[in-house]
């Protein structure tokens, strides 16, 4: 509750590395290859401020440059989806690609935001708390929208159900995503369980969030307005996601005992709820003219993405960040990755309400700075001036890759291993005992079994507003009370299928989200993506991500549906062997009434209804 | 063309508005079921009343007729369900309400019953459910006492499905107390077929002796309106057996106070 | 900083199903040398400067009322740590190392 | 029956809701007096007979292994506890008249 430099006394145990040093001293040894940064990187940084980059600023476009920050190697493709939009795909996107979720119309001055984000590598490392720290993401990425978030819903794919690392996996991450999304109050509506071996070392662990809001309460991340106040709240900083220990380490005074980082993070659903109260009622007052979730690189992500998408500067001090651990170096404050905690611009007559919502909810907040006219990102660290950059090299201008791409070789021996004419019959069931066992066997293979052994974790009711969930085909939950106005939707993805062509497995993937929404009831309206793949460093696994971009970008335009927004996991892979290809694709629907739903398979009571199939 | 047929009729019956009663609905920090309760609330023809847990104002109840604590994790569960909740300023006025002479209905829907355990208003507590899991299921419940304020629009005996989802919702208390509890006919709702979480003696819900102050782990908020509830088991039809919770309060208030 | 320990166990006429799902696990991975489990709390509580009495029974008392719920559980241990925790930890240490 | 007390505590540098959510808690009830709140978990392994080194190593085992998830959490204390908890109960006896 309490704003104000509290901090102050820490500040004086670093060697400040400040941009007047960085200056003097342009011969300083960097640990640039350490923080994953390329050579040609690290030259570049080192051109656009025409001097070294100080500690701090090393920091930031470190981790603002990373691929999961930047996406430098997928972006020439990605582009796709914009290039390839027409009109009709237009039509009712609100905001499309580029904020943190895409938002589509539905009419009465609703709307819905909706995007699905990957968690994968966290996961494996720390089951639990990798899957729950992964739908406080993505429902941190809808808050920041200015919406409420409705429902959740989690695509996951493990490897072969007999490996002894199976069950720590499957259990341990199905109880992440119920015990996080069951706090937040947030219906679970659908997703997927896929076991295959190509999973092992690198489980999938996609997550789906899906926001209403009133046009109105529409929210971007930028900071407008000079003199308005930037303000950081929700939970402290402390040194979660910087890894095991500081390459930082020259930054701090007594070097010789680098205090411990955290290895994994855990994550505060009950902080989290809070916070999406406490948002919604900012959103309700008018309190707030910019906001940002941080999530991936933290505080640099949020400044500088904040500062590049406004129409001036920022000016921040460092030393009033409130700290959970009170060792932690600025630039690690700046890389940071600890969960539950949101950056906003306020305007100045609105400070005093907005004190008021925190102290409501019991939320912690501090006053870090302010939007400035000068077009660049300045911040000190008490009062000593350690980062000053222009904010769109950091957020929007970093490198990109148009990185080599082929069709791998063995990709015509793997598709000519068909099923061929000669053999069909052969070893099919002939007599009904024999197709019973058939039936049996396939119902009992782990893919397709009944998963209410996974849905029965997950609240499906809290809300009050889900009129379908596990089992049926399409997740589908009301908007709008009085008219009954609601959405549906269905993720879908088929590994197998991808690999074998993934042009043609993406389109795939679509057209089943697609039919999963269209037969629920819905007009499909807007698709979100996540593009599970290997590394892109590996120009086969790039041919297979390029190919399905192109898939994807040309299926919405056939259907005449936009992607409004989605995430690229890259490196998916275990040694040099990459996971198939795994395009996850959301799909949502409108309904002008929920009443109108219809569920998958024949309900009870059916009696002497006519059962017709459709399609070739 | 005609318009698609409604697969199933989801609007439900309109219930007679009682609408000068108001029933305050209490949000802590974490609550999740407090928009689900009002709506309850208002199906059943009452008016909603939020209150806010840090309320210390002598009027911080103000003129409500009876009190619903929801469902939810406040402050997480993390220390023991409902344990924080307990203290919140609000829950002193509604103790000292609830054993007032005037004897004010307190419902407790899940954690709300955690809490009313927390506050000793009823007896018992709640552990981790016995097979260690949150479990989300429709679930069919059997009444056992219909005269308590909450359920007087029900019958023993009657079966009733509602919505069951927890983590923390075996019911646990010693022996004699157990015993009380069966003697003086304060068991108010037991599972039916399968025991969801090891409660003792299937208990899924209780009641004070006085009638007014009723606790329990399923949901009956979550079955009052038809497309958005749990199906009956034995029709395969929404229920909407939830309503009886609020119509009973109702029918106490206008009847004056508990039977 | 000073800590006090307070530990928070299960009445043992209550079951305790966490303790119950170890025990039965334990012998699967050739723990066979108990017969059974029970898991409780523990809250450590920093204190700013030294551990008077008076802040003692502050935490026998919140052990009491609030870190525990009597009708389920005992306060089995209120206790001031010894300052760096020195001698507790290096039985742990030799446990992880293990 | 001799028991072993393991004790396990979430990392020092790992976030803990738990003991945030309590540490908030405290004050607005009165208990004022502590900064901090960290809350672990204390398992009982009941032996039958008495506790050789052996079986105390295989409590170390356990409580590395199983007890305790080292990517989150330390194991702070592994001991064997006085024959009937008598003197560590003492403490908690008080606590609770209070
Ligand atoms: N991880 C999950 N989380 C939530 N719901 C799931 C999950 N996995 C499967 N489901 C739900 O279970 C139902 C059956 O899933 P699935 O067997 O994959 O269906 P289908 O084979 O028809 O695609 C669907 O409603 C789906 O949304």
């Amino acid at each position: 509750m309490t704003a104000g430099n509290t901090n102050a006394v820490t500040a004086r145990k670093f060697n400040i590395d400040t941009v007047e040093h960085a200056a003097q001293t342009p011969e300083t040894e960097l640990p640039w290859a350490e923080l994953g940064l390329k050579e040609n990187e690290f030259e570049e940084i080192v051109k656009l401020l025409g001097r070294r980059p100080t500690a701090a600023e090393l920091a930031m476009y470190s981790v603002m440059w990373s691929e999961h920050c930047s996406y430098k190697s997928s972006k020439v493709h990605l582009r796709q989806f914009g290039e390839k939009l027409t009109d009709e795909m237009k039509k009712d996107m609100m905001v499309g690609i580029g904020e943190n979720a895409g938002v589509t119309d539905l009419g009465d001055g609703w709307a819905v935001t909706f995007k699905v984000e990957s968690h994968n590598h966290p996961s494996f490392v720390e089951p639990y708390q990798g899957a729950a720290t992964g739908i406080g993401g993505i429902v941190r990425d809808i808050i920041s929208m200015g919406a409420r978030p409705v429902a959740v819903m989690d695509p996951l794919r493990f490897g072969a159900i007999d490996h002894p690392d199976t069950a720590r996996l499957v259990h341990g991450i199905v109880s992440g995503i119920g015990g996080y999304g069951n706090s937040l109050g947030l219906p679970n509506i659908g997703g997927e369980v896929v076991f295959d071996s190509v999973y092992q070392a690198n489980p999938l662990v996609n997550a789906l969030a899906v926001g209403v809001l009133r046009h109105e309460d529409l929210r971007l991340a930028n900071a407008s307005g000079v003199g308005n106040k930037v303000v950081l709240f929700g939970a402290r900083t402390g040194g979660d996601g910087i890894g095991g220990a500081s390459v930082l380490a020259s930054e701090s005074f007594d070097d010789s005992k680098p205090s411990k980082r955290p290895a994994v993070q855990v994550g505060d659903p009950f902080a989290e709820k809070v916070l999406i109260e406490c948002c919604l009622e900012l959103f309700k007052h008018s309190l707030v003219e910019g906001i940002q979730d941080l999530g991936a690189a933290g505080i640099s992500c949020a400044t500088s993405e904040l500062a590049s998408n406004g129409d001036g500067g920022m000016q921040v001090e460092l030393t009033d960040v409130l700290l959970r651990d009170p060792t932690l170096t600025p630039g690690e404050i700046l890389m940071s990755e600890s969960q539950e905690r949101m950056m906003a611009v306020v305007t100045p007559e609105n400070v005093a309400a907005f004190e008021k919502v925190m102290d409501k909810w019991d939320v912690e907040y501090s006053w870090l700075g302010e939007v400035t006219d000068t077009g660049r990102l300045v911040i000190t660290w008490d009062g000593e001036t350690i980062v000053d950059v222009d904010p769109r090299t950091v957020a929007h201008e970093g490198p990109v890759y148009h990185r080599p791409f082929h069709r791998p070789e063995w990709l015509d021996g793997v598709q000519a291993d068909t099923f061929r004419a000669s053999e069909a019959g052969k070893g099919l069931p002939a007599t009904g005992e024999e197709l019973k066992a058939a039936v049996l066997e396939l119902m009992a293979s782990p893919n397709m079994c009944d998963k209410s052994w996974v849905t029965r974790q997950y609240d499906h009711y809290v809300g009050g507003n889900t009129a379908l969930a596990s089992p049926d085909d399409a997740g589908v939950v009301r908007v709008d009370e009085e008219t009954g106005m609601g959405v549906g939707l269905s993720t879908d993805a088929n590994g197998r299928y991808a690999y074998l062509d993934p042009y043609t497995g993406a389109q795939l993937a679509l057209a089943e989200s697609y039919r999963n929404v269209a037969t629920s009831g819905a007009v499909p309206m807007a698709v979100t993506d996540c593009l599970n793949f290997g590394s892109p460093e590996d120009p086969e696994v790039m041919w297979q991500f390029a190919e399905a971009v192109r898939g994807l970008a040309d299926a919405c335009q056939v259907l005449g549906i936009p992607v409004t927004g989605g995430n690229v996991s890259l490196y998916n892979q275990t040694g040099t062997t990459p996971i198939h290809p795994t395009p996850v694709v959301g799909v949502l629907g409108r309904f002008d009434d929920v009443a109108r739903r219809t569920p998958s398979g024949w309900q009870r009571n059916a009696d002497g209804q006519a059962i017709y199939l459709l399609g070739t | 063309m005609s318009e698609t047929p409604l697969i199933a009729d989801l609007r439900g019956p309109e219930p007679a508005p009682l609408s000068g009663a108001k029933i305050g609905v209490v949000t802590f920090p974490g609550t999740l079921d407090d928009r689900d309760a009002a709506r309850a609330v208002r199906l059943a023809g009452a008016t909603p009343v939020p209150l806010w847990h840090a309320d210390d104002s002598p009027t911080a109840l103000g003129d409500v007729d009876a009190v619903v604590l929801p469902g939810g994790f406040s402050y997480g569960d993390y220390l023991r369900a409902g344990a924080i909740a307990r203290f919140a300023p609000l829950m002193g006025r509604i103790v000292d309400a609830a054993n007032s002479d005037a004897k004010l209905p307190v419902l407790g829907i899940c954690n709300g019953f955690q809490v009313l355990t927390e506050s000793h208003l009823l007896p018992g507590s709640m552990i981790k459910n016995d097979h260690l899991k949150f479990i989300c299921r429709d679930q069919v419940l059997r009444v056992e006492n219909a005269s308590t304020a909450w359920t007087n629009q029900y019958e023993v005996g009657q079966e009733i499905t509602i919505v069951l989802k927890n983590q923390d919702g075996q019911y646990v208390a010693d022996e004699k107390t157990l015993d009380e509890l069966e003697g003086e006919g304060r068991v108010a709702f037991r599972y039916v077929g399968w025991n969801p979480n090891g409660s003792r003696r299937n208990i899924a819900g209780i009641t004070n002796a006085a009638g007014n102050v009723v606790g329990l782990m399923p949901h009956p908020e979550h079955a009052v309106e038809p497309g958005f509830g749990p199906l009956s088991t034995d029709s395969g039809e929404y229920s909407t057996d939830g309503l009886g919770f609020f119509t009973s309060v109702l029918t106490t208030l206008v009847a004056g106070g508990t039977k | 900083m000073p800590r006090i320990v307070v530990d928070v166990m299960p009445k043992p006429e209550i079951l305790d199903p966490q303790g119950k799902a170890i025990v039965g696990a334990l012998p699967r991975l050739g723990f066979t040398a108990f017969s059974g489990v029970r898991q409780g709390k523990r809250f450590e509580l920093t204190v700013e400067g030294p551990v008077t009495e008076e802040i003692l029974e502050q935490a026998r008392n919140a052990a009491a009322t609030m870190l525990s719920n009597p009708v389920i559980e005992d306060v089995v241990n209120v206790e001031v740590l010894p300052e760096d925790g020195a001698e507790v930890r290096a039985d742990a240490d030799a446990a992880e190392v293990d």
